[in-house]
């Protein structure tokens, strides 16, 4: 019985995985037979030209540079901000915290806000102090956007974390903070894992930096300009009634993808080389 | 003072003030998009706006149920369809799988974390849509555009797939190997071992994870409102066209936003949503822990 | 080098004993009468031939060869490091999965090569109670931990499962202390409680062979005798291999003994020849720097 | 207004916002623009017609771009639009549709679009052109806000909302669901209808004659869908009516007065309405051409 | 009841003794000679008064009053379960982070009450050297291991830190067996190695006090035999308060020794008093069922 149990249910799970994987490789396919024909090596070197949007020469150069910079920083900030959180919400408060409590269920309802209510906030909020779309704003908003996926991602894994290595940890005389780097280490895989989550939130996201960021064909040269994203280049260009410019939007979603599995690979790499010591 | 306690301080204080604000966010949109939805609860009442299906922005009707069922509906397909396979998914993976195939599963998930919607979005118009128009729907009725709350429901599912599979995945591996050994030396299988000891051990996290995913399911936009028909109208099933509140949004927000009674109306649709995960993340946690009282 | 032969106390001298009642008030409920242990079938022999098992390319285990004898108690005794929990692990087939072993050689348990053939590891590993060296609870209540094995086997019965934790709570000595909070969390108890926890735990599902890894460590002498005269019990039914660093312990109990070192085994032979007579000189200096 | 004249003399910012629908042929213009004023930097980002117009009534922009009617409320606002280029919505149709021959020979009124629509009247085709028969037919709109549904459904006096149908997300989702379903009608912009190289009908898709004097057949004037160029003549000559034909708006909060905002302006109703056409636009009459220019000079 | 003065080996004895080196091949490298102990400043009394503890509502220790002398080895005794851990962690104030915990009286360090006033706890618990029943390597190399707890006080220096780690690793006997893998994950070392190590890393930050749970019990007899003899040079210069289950380590080095039972201290005095002469009745019956 229990082995037919057993028999049943890895099966089941070989199906499952089975089935993501198709998942991941139906898309990557859909999106990589359309998209490849208009990929060229101008895709990715060259600015919009005038009569890029009708089918003409130039390339979304612009896109690329705009949705790096934007999840570059916002994930730094991110980082930054979200780190700490989960470190206090774990290590220094105790683990039934009343105030810990109400954070996980902030960060919580964050989690569900649509990300085009933080671009509408953003915009409100852009408008009523005179600002224009810029870079800063997008990566503002998108910051704000991924610091709840960051902190409660991070969070349930670092609840798993094993007791005993604090109480260690403070029997040697470290205080909380020294013992952060114990923790850190412990929980790198976690963060990976919760970073690129939160990477391919912000670099998929195209409702919150359309009020924010904008969409322009130059790249900005400060904070203060207006920025493209891939997400947007992607979004306008398959809303063209020309078929190559479609086409193209399938390339930047391919170059997106790229971009994805990229990170993706170097980071599971870091965290590999980071987390041999981890604790079985 | 010594000064790594006055470190340990400081970092406590940064820490705790980084913390206290952004916690703030959440206060500061609540009140936000009470402040901006107000101009539609000064003409409506809570029960026409919550309960009327009446949608009519120009002429100033605001019923939002069909966009509730339609949040609900889509919500529950997904979560129904992505967390057993999510589970399944992430048992194999940490239990069964070799070391190489999570080489080759793990970027695979990464990759459908990091998509856009858009392209979702596109995905489930080219190969879900047609599907369930020509293959799935003749059997049940005469007609159907493809573009129900059953395709919501199933791109929706798997755009929240990668979340609760990394969630699940690093949760599994956080159980020492131990446990693991205790129970396979008892005889146990490994399905055994992982429905009595790991799934056990980390219910807490399993469900924290499931509310996670949930709430970043009732938040999604762009991929479900491109095939989940946008109807406006209460779905009575699967195969019926809905249109859920991040939908409703995002459609409208780009280009009504400067008719400050259609914004306001937006916003309470986003009013709505908010108060709607507040809710369900409440019931959750009470839920969460009961059953943490009788697990540990 | 002093003579050990003092020192050794024959089993049956123990079995006599009742040193759990001396102390009044902790009164140890031996086994109760209505629940007998089960007697495994047949043989139960283990013959390991040419064992070599390297992890990530260190050599851990260097050519085993060892005849575990039928119905008898052996103990592995060695310094600390040499290999004693990865030749038991091996066994029972855990040792599958550490991260980057490989195994070659043979174990054949009843005439059976357990490692290349394609045995069912489940009912195989369960035939094999081995009782960690660290104990670890598992994530539910006491009474659970020891019904958690037969559950899995397919007993359901209320009453008998009952039966089943008392018999086997009160065989590891630990019924008296926890009887009152069966239904709390395993976790809560003491390292040594926990400890006699997992070994009654073991030993619930009726193995055939007990693997037990130190599983005195954690306790005070009057526990550990208690268990000892568990074993001493046992061993009429199952063979028992312990792994030990109580050097008196083993010489209390020991049918027979395994010396390891450095992966190695140095000796091997009935327990009265290896404590008295030692023909390795390395055996030799262990055991007299061990009792010195 | 002197230093507009002035070529190459022209300095500072220009910085628009606004409509996807309008960005193409704005950053063409700007292109051309510029080419004549290198001096002027232009600035321009997209975002949705409602963030234009937010952007331009906040004066955080010079230019919104809005590719929809400018709502009374925003007017009062001070929104001035001007018109820059024209677009129409056409009823699509399926090319295989079985009653197709007939249809063409009736082709839609204003009052049968209602009946398909707005009330729900007619489920059979055969309610269209009055032969017997009963093929069910399936009325497809756009599901995301957009200028083309706002001013199909303005052609019938009604607004976005007010349209029924299955509601399919952005044009090029509209043109698939018909070309997919041989019972559907839709509606879509021209450039989505007809294809960019053949000026042809897409494959799959026909434009149903809209049979705009109602009389119950297309008269040889109302015929001029068999190619793009035909039919960007009919809508340029206001043949075809508009609405379904609309125009394209660029905002300012009030009149502009920033010099090379006002030139800009000048030469997208002058020298720009030749690069419309080629972006998939339609230029505007000379007499609209003509108000917007007075318009400017107030 | 046996005389157990035959069996009291003094710990000058000891002292003399390198059992270490009779195994050849074997050889233990003691401390290095150019790293010194250094010797803790002051006094390091231990004066409990009047203490009670309670885990969610379970009276866990009783009314405990107990003077620790000042740099003698004091061997906590007793059954497993009776609360002897839960002292030690309570002397570090560990105990703080168990849920649900409540704690009654005082615990007199120095003089210095640490329950209630707000003695710095961080640089408190560096002084109370505990070093924890189950061994928990933390999630990093060997090396780092022991290098953690001078890293995070300061030293930074490597040629500092080398000569810091292996002479730690040298006390602990564990130097020999790892030299070849300092830096590979702390993880992979077999539980007695384990032990050593943890045992090295909290003698590392230089405590006053050290605080050693069952210190020994999962090593083997010579190891044990490295430890004690380091305990006992030790003490020249620290309090050192041992959890002991083995009576016969109690007995060779123990210079006080406290019977914990059920919660409660049922004795406590010199150690030759103690085993000797036991004044109450139930040490006496523990004692002679655990060396019977
Ligand atoms: N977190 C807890 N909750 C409830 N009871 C606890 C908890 N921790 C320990 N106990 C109980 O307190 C008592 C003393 O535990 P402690 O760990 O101090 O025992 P010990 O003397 O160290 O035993 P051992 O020698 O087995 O390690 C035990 O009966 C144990 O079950
Ligand atoms: N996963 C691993 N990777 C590398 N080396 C390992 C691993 N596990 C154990 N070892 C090494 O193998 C040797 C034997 O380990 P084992 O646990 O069998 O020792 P042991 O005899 O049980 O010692 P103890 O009495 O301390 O428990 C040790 O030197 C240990 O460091
Ligand atoms: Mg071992
Ligand atoms: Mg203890």
């Amino acid at each position: 019985m229990k082995f037919f149990e057993e028999k049943i249910f890895r099966f089941l799970m070989i199906v499952a995985t089975l089935v993501v994987f198709g998942f991941v490789i139906s898309i990557i396919w859909t999106i990589a037979s359309r998209g490849w024909g208009a990929m060229s090596w101008d895709m990715i070197t060259k600015l919009p030209g005038g009569g890029f949007y009708i089918g003409k020469e130039g390339g979304f150069l612009n896109a690329i540079v705009g949705s790096l910079y934007i999840v570059g920083a916002s994930t730094i900030l991110g980082l930054l901000i979200s780190i700490p959180v989960v470190f206090y919400l774990n290590v220094y408060l105790k683990k039934k915290s009343k105030f810990a409590y109400i954070a996980r269920l902030a960060y919580d309802i964050l989690f569900g806000i649509p990300s085009i209510v933080y671009g509408a906030f953003g915009f409100t909020i852009m408008i009523y102090l005179g600002l224009r779309t810029s870079l800063a704003g997008g990566i503002i908003v998108i910051t704000l956007l991924i610091i709840p996926i960051f902190i409660r991602s991070m969070d349930e894994i670092a609840r798993e974390f094993p007791r005993d290595i604090l109480d260690t940890t403070y029997s040697l005389g470290a205080t909380r903070y020294e013992s952060m780097r114990v923790v850190l280490r412990q929980i790198a895989p976690g963060i990976a894992t919760a970073t690129l989550l939160s990477v391919g939130r912000a670099i998929g996201d195209a409702a919150a930096v359309m009020f924010t960021a904008g969409y322009t064909d130059s790249i900005p040269t400060s904070l203060s300009q207006p920025a493209a994203t891939l997400p947007l280049a992607v979004f306008f260009q398959l809303s063209s009634p020309v078929k190559e410019v479609q086409d193209r939007a399938y390339a930047a979603a391919l170059v997106l993808t790229l971009i994805v599995l990229i990170l993706s690979i170097a980071g599971r790499f870091i965290t590999n080389r980071f987390s041999k010591n981890k604790l079985q | 003072m010594n000064i790594r306690i006055l470190k340990d301080r400081t970092a406590s204080g940064v820490m705790f003030f980084l913390t206290v604000i952004s916690l703030l966010l959440v206060f500061v949109m609540g009140i936000g998009l009470y402040l901006k939805s107000a101009p539609v609860f000064e003409e409506h009442t809570l029960k026409e706006l919550l309960f009327s299906a009446n949608w009519k922005p120009m002429k100033g009707q605001f019923g939002f149920l069909p966009f509730i069922m339609g949040t609900i509906w889509v919500t529950g397909i997904a979560v129904a369809m992505a967390l057993p396979i999510a589970l399944l998914t992430a048992v194999f993976l940490t239990e069964y799988a070799k070391s190489y195939v999570r080489k080759y599963v793990f970027p695979a998930l990464d990759i459908l974390a990091a998509l856009p919607s858009v392209i979702y979005g596109v995905w489930g118009t080219l190969l879900i849509v047609p599907w369930i128009s020509n293959k799935l729907a003749p059997h049940f009725v005469d007609f159907s555009t493809g573009y129900t709350v059953l395709a919501g429901g199933i791109v929706l599912g798997i755009m929240i797939l990668p979340l609760l599979v990394s969630l699940f995945i690093e949760i599994f591996s956080s159980v020492p190997a131990e446990f693991r050994e205790a129970s396979l030396s008892l005889g146990a299988t490994k399905w055994q071992t992982t429905k009595f000891v790991i799934i056990r051990k980390t219910m807490p996290g399993i469900l924290a994870a499931v509310v996670l995913a949930i709430s970043r399911a009732l938040g999604e936009t762009i991929a479900v409102l491109m095939v989940c028909g946008n109807l406006p109208e209460v779905p009575r099933s699967l195969l019926d066209s809905c249109y859920p509140i991040p939908a409703l949004i995002a459609n409208n927000y780009g280009e009504m936003l400067s008719l400050p009674l259609y914004e306001a109306a937006l916003m309470f649709a986003a009013l709505i949503l908010f108060v709607v995960v507040l809710f369900f993340n409440v019931i959750s946690r009470v839920v969460l822990y009961r059953l943490e009282k009788t697990f540990n | 080098m002093k003579n050990f032969l003092s020192a050794l106390q024959t089993p049956s001298e123990l079995r006599i004993e009742k040193s759990g009642e001396k102390i009044p008030g902790r009164k140890i409920k031996l086994f109760r009468p209505d629940y007998k242990f089960i007697r495994p079938e047949g043989d139960s022999e283990i013959a390991v031939e040419k064992l070599n098992i390297y992890i990530k390319d260190q050599h851990i285990l260097k050519d085993i060869n060892v005849r575990i004898p039928d119905k008898k108690i052996t103990c592995i005794i060695g310094p600390s490091g040499c290999g004693k929990s990865t030749l038991l692990k091996t066994f029972n087939r855990l040792i599958d999965n550490v991260e980057g072993v490989r195994i070659e050689g043979k174990v054949l348990v009843n005439g059976e090569d357990i490692i290349s053939s394609g045995t069912d590891i489940t009912s195989f590993r369960r035939k094999m109670g081995l009782i960690s060296q660290r104990p670890c609870p598992l994530p539910m209540s006491i009474y659970d931990n020891i019904a958690y094995g037969c559950r899995i086997h397919g007993i359901r019965n209320r009453r008998k499962l009952n039966l089943i934790v008392e018999h086997y709570l009160c065989a590891a000595g630990l019924w008296e202390e926890v009887k009152d909070r069966l239904h709390t969390p395993a976790v809560r108890l003491s390292i040594g409680q926990q400890q006699r926890l997992c070994l009654a735990r073991s030993l619930a599902v009726e193995p055939q062979f007990i693997l037990a890894d130190e599983a005195t460590s954690a306790l005070d002498p009057l526990s550990s005798k208690t268990i000892e005269e568990l074993f001493v019990k046992l061993k009429q039914d199952y063979s028992i291999i312990l792994v030990t660093h109580t050097l008196r312990q083993a010489l209390r109990i020991a049918d027979y003994v395994v010396f390891m070192y450095l992966g190695e085994i140095i000796e091997a032979g009935e327990a009265e020849q290896v404590f008295n007579h030692p023909r390795h000189e390395l055996t030799k200096n262990y055991l007299s720097g061990a009792f010195s | 207004g002197s230093k507009a004249n002035k070529k190459g003399g022209l300095q500072g910012e220009i910085t628009l916002s606004g409509a996807f629908a309008l960005y193409p042929l704005v950053v063409k213009w700007a292109e051309e623009f510029k080419k004549l004023n290198p001096n002027v930097r232009i600035d321009i980002s997209a975002g949705g017609a409602g963030k234009g117009m937010t952007d331009a009534l906040a004066k955080v922009v010079d230019l919104g771009m809005v590719s929809r009617e400018v709502y009374p409320p925003e007017l009062e606002k001070g929104a001035i639009g001007f018109a820059v280029a024209k677009d129409a919505v056409i009823p699509t149709i399926n090319e295989n549709n079985p009653v197709i021959k007939d249809l063409l020979q009736t082709g839609l009124t204003q009052e049968a679009a209602k009946k398909l629509w707005i009330t729900d009247e007619y489920t059979n085709w055969e309610q269209l052109t009055g032969k017997p028969g009963e093929t069910p037919v399936h009325v497809y709109t756009r599901s995301d806000a957009c200028g083309a549904a706002e001013t199909w459904a303005l052609w019938m006096e009604k607004k976005q909302e007010d349209l029924n149908g299955t509601a399919v997300f952005g044009d090029p989702g509209v043109a698939m669901a018909i070309q997919k379903d041989i019972l559907g009608i839709g509606l879509n912009n021209i450039s989505y209808a007809y294809d960019e190289k053949t000026r042809k009908p897409n494959p799959g898709i026909l434009v149903l004659p809209l049979d705009v004097n109602a009389n119950g057949k297309i008269d040889p004037e109302e015929l001029f869908y068999d190619t793009k160029d035909q039919l960007i003549q009919a809508i340029a000559e206001d043949r075809y009516p508009s609405p379904p034909a609309r125009d394209l708006y660029l905002v300012s909060n009030g009149i502009p007065t920033k010099p090379e905002v006002i030139a800009f302006l000048k030469f997208i109703l002058t020298e720009g309405q030749k690069y419309n056409v080629p972006a998939g636009y339609i230029g505007l009459s000379s007499e609209k051409l003509e108000k917007g220019l007075a318009q400017l000079k107030q």
